[in-house]
């Protein structure tokens, strides 16, 4: 393991540090319990708060400011954060008007913040509202009643900047909600790994691969996929993903009609150079077009990572009216600028 | 049960935890996301770091604490559910007092129902739960039947070490290794793996102090 | 190798293309010869033309759109761009008011945008004038009148930047070049290698590198640098890195005052994650302050790049009125957005 | 020099282009970006891939037409380069008839000269100037005491590949390898290299005719 880093157990605040400095205009940093929130605390809004394991860069701290998150809290590499964390982020925000967690669906995730929420009306002995939107973009994993579902990728970008939008227009938690809900259901997201990603403190590859493999509906944490198939061209592999993404859309009966505005977004994992993302994009939308998707808004590049894993990943979301307002309203954060 | 007890468990987990690095490791990179042994370490370490502050407290105040402990420390699925086990079984000590074998059984069964209430899981998902339950069941049955202390330590060994070989065979739907489907099968759960580990542990500690 | 890729002598022209479709708001792409344009061609303003060998994305096209440049001349993978090219992308832009070529000094690339301004006058039969800013901010390779001397890595964007914004509001040409030689002359940059990167045209990677190695000071083609060396925590690495940066600026007299304002730019290769990326910033920060710089603005992320290289190169811009106004100036491309 | 010896020379060169792509590539890996054997099969390729076009030309304007298609072809350090060379050539060829050796020595000598304007460049700079400047001032020596056509290919040959291997030992002051100081010797130049082989192909193909 090669990488620009001290001791293992100083990586995480090194970098939140650095982070916080390199954007002291847009964010303040809290240690232990870490969290970051925006600068200047906005009033009169809804609290957007995310967070989650570390190693997703710029997910989530990147996403912090105007028109998108209010605070975010960091976990250990890839390990979901501590409900103190939440807690004490969402003690600092302004909090009149309640607060939304942004929460990718996987257990630990899941529990922690549920928690916090739990906890919440407790820890300053005001009546704090707070509810919750789950992402579960990812349709590698096929959803059953027997599991904990589907886990929540590189559409949480996607999720956080329509709600960030919304909130900051004053709309009341329950809208916020609805709309976080809406976006996430009309999203579909799935990956694939060229290489393993190696988690710092493990010191060594999370799985082993071999020059001639990929790793199809690959998570953002390296977790196995669907499968293990042969590596092949860039045209093949993205057709596959193409059609996994139409098929669960159709298969939620979120895909109806014959033509449909969309959102492309192809994130790269952390090592996939953008030359190869743009050729997936390249790809993908010719693909979509023959399905009748019309690629109205894009966004390519490194949004939802999994530290130094080479591999990329495929997010549609379906645009209506409301989302695309969302989506092209003005944001100001580390990773994410428009508009302002 | 005293706290003299749980503080040189505590020691003994975390030294258990630590001499089984690269089981863990591989265990949970396998079929989940690779942090799972850091995760226990985190945690365990924090435990013997407040030695101090848990010494002088009742054993379900205690466990209480290193349940809170457990929760801002850990993180990941592990954290929140180890952390309601803790704090599930202080809650029966504190409300039945702490001398009974009977009452350190339904202390272990109810942090067990925290676990499941909060993991919304139960037997056969390819989780801790399959080391768990039955082990939970098992001490209150042999509490029931007044076994000795010998007894039933030997017994929860045994039957630790089968649930957790038994998630060898399952599909996991629930946890992160729920994703995989069929290709879960033939790896061990790392919470499993670990809650075994820790039964052993705590197990073998009481046997040696029986001595 | 593995890369998302289809036959090799496409990837050029698929990720182009890609590029251009993700970014139809913004540029217009022209093949054979391969060039970009702002999608609207801004008059009344010198035209700021770029170009260079691909593998380095975002640069240049990335940097295409108001505030910052014109055009960019796309090569083959670390092949410089034809004269051609130049030629056609020139004649494109409106070039009443004169064009100014950003050419990073690679013997390559001097040569052959030398070879378009000579040919530029007689190309339509206009008088057009011209004139070249050479980025070489390249610390790790000593000038000395025996050399073609330094080369232009990262600190190009940041002259793209200034110079663009200087263009926009109408400025002449010879006060364009000046305002860019400047900003060269203030830049120090120097890059450190964990990993090779791999030509796809080669399949293999450019260097041999092991585990327990680093190139200090290689270039963005995966060109050795001032030696190999032992791999080592981050902070060493960094501040050797910053040493390096603050030795050239005192060589060259450009560092003189005992403070200073600077821009700090932490870039990554490729492969390097931001969460390293942060990590080397906090770190770099630090120093630099104890070398009584301070660091007013700040830029993480890849920004220069040579295709999957794992490693980063910190630039440091001394700041002047100037230079910092036109940093701060709304710019509005694909890599590089704010105040619009 | 008829067209149709230009034309099967640039086949001949293509061929040993190809056949030399790991020796070619290796080398500018080691001191350079490795991408010199791709551009050197890519502009070879655009050359052969005109021959429709460059029959029914005369020489020099053939081998302007090939200067201008390597210069928007090949791109890097080289394309402008070789493209001087043969736009040089040409234009002494076109001011002095194509008949005589002596003319070619000087067309050569043109085109070594234009590459040397154009890369600011001298011999001692572990460039292809390390191999062209030597064959052309022994071409032009050989041509002046009129040597027949066997020992002028002969000699070229054989300097070129002296000039080559004499690259290995110098430290470079143009192009890309500047940058390494010390670490460039012990590796030769890719583009002495090509040049080398360049040259020794043309002369070979001018021995066969000569048989
Ligand atoms: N819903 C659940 N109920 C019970 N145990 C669970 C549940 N989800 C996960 N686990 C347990 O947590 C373990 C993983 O812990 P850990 O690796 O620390 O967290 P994470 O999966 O967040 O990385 C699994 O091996 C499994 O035993
Ligand atoms: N200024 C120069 N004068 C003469 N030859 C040069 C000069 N600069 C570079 N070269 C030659 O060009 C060769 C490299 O060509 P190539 O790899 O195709 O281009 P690049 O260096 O741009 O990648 C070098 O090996 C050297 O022989
Ligand atoms: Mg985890
Ligand atoms: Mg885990
Ligand atoms: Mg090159
Ligand atoms: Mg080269």
């Amino acid at each position: 393991m090669k990488k620009f880093i001290n001791k293992i157990d100083d990586v995480l605040v090194e970098s939140l540090s650095g982070f916080a400095s390199a954007h002291s205009d847009l964010v303040s940093l809290n240690l232990n319990p870490n969290f970051l929130t925006r600068k200047k605390i906005a009033t009169n809004k809804v609290a957007i708060i995310s967070g989650g394991g570390s190693g997703h860069e710029p997910l989530h701290a990147g996403y912090i400011g105007y028109g998108m998150l209010d605070a975010a809290c960091p976990g250990y590499v890839f390990t979901s954060p501590t409900p103190d964390q939440m807690l004490a982020a969402a003690t600092l925000v302004h909090a009149d008007n309640g607060i939304l967690f942004i929460v990718k669906n996987y257990a630990g995730d899941v529990m922690n913040f549920e928690i916090a929420a739990e906890m919440l009306p407790f820890a300053n002995g005001l009546p704090i509202k707070s509810d919750t939107v789950l992402t579960s973009d990812d349709c590698a994993v096929v959803n059953s009643t027997y599991t904990t579902g589907r886990r929540g990728v590189a559409g949480t970008v996607i999720v956080e900047k329509c709600v960030g939008s919304l909130a900051e227009t004053g709309a009341d938690l329950p809208a916020c909600k609805a709309l976080g809900d809406k976006v996430n259901s009309q999203t579909a997201s799935i990956g694939v790994a060229l290489t393993s990603c190696t988690v710092p403190a493990a010191g060594r590859p999370t799985f082993d691969m071999s020059d001639t493999e990929l790793e199809m509906g690959v998570g953002i944490h390296g977790e196995p996929g669907r499968r293990r198939e042969t590596m092949r061209e860039a045209d093949a592999i993205v057709r596959d993903c193409v059609e996994a993404i139409i098929t669960d859309l159709k298969t939620r009966a979120i895909l109806t009609s014959n033509t449909h505005e969309a959102l492309l977004l192809i994130n790269g994992f952390g090592a996939t150079p953008l030359m190869e993302l743009y050729l997936i994009y390249n790809t993908a939308l010719k693909l979509f077009n023959q399905h009748g998707i019309k690629i109205a808004r894009s966004l390519v590049g490194n949004y939802t990572t999994a530290l130094d894993m080479a591999g990329a990943s495929i997010t549609l979301c379906l645009l209506d009216d409301e989302i695309k307002q969302h989506w092209d309203s003005p944001v100001h954060t580390a990773a994410l600028r428009w508009g302002r | 049960m005293k706290t003299s007890f749980i503080l040189s468990a505590a020691i003994a987990i975390r030294d258990t935890i630590l001499n089984n690095e690269s089981t863990l490791e591989s265990l949970d990179r396998a079929i989940g996301d690779g942090d799972h042994y850091i995760n226990m370490k985190r945690g365990a370490g924090a435990i013997v770091d407040m030695q101090a502050e848990l010494e002088s407290l009742s054993p379900d105040a205690a466990l209480n604490k290193i349940g809170l402990k457990l929760l801002s420390t850990i993180g990941g699925a592990s954290g929140p559910l180890l952390a309601s086990f803790f704090m599930g079984m202080a809650k029966v000590l504190k409300d039945n007092g702490d001398e009974s074998v009977p009452t350190y059984a339904a202390a272990f069964a109810a942090g067990v129902d925290l676990i499941r209430q909060r993991g919304k899981a139960d037997i056969g998902e390819k989780t801790m739960l399959d080391v768990l339950i039955p082990v939970a069941n098992q001490f209150k049955a042999l509490a029931t039947a007044n076994a000795n202390v010998k007894e039933i330590c030997n017994a929860l060994i045994d039957t630790a070490e089968q649930g957790m070989l038994a998630t060898k065979g399952l599909i996991a739907t629930k946890g992160r290794a729920a994703g995989l489907g069929e290709r879960a099968i033939g790896h061990i759960d790392p919470g499993a793996k670990s809650c075994q580990l820790m039964i052993m542990t705590v197990c073998q500690q009481r046997l040696y102090s029986e001595n």
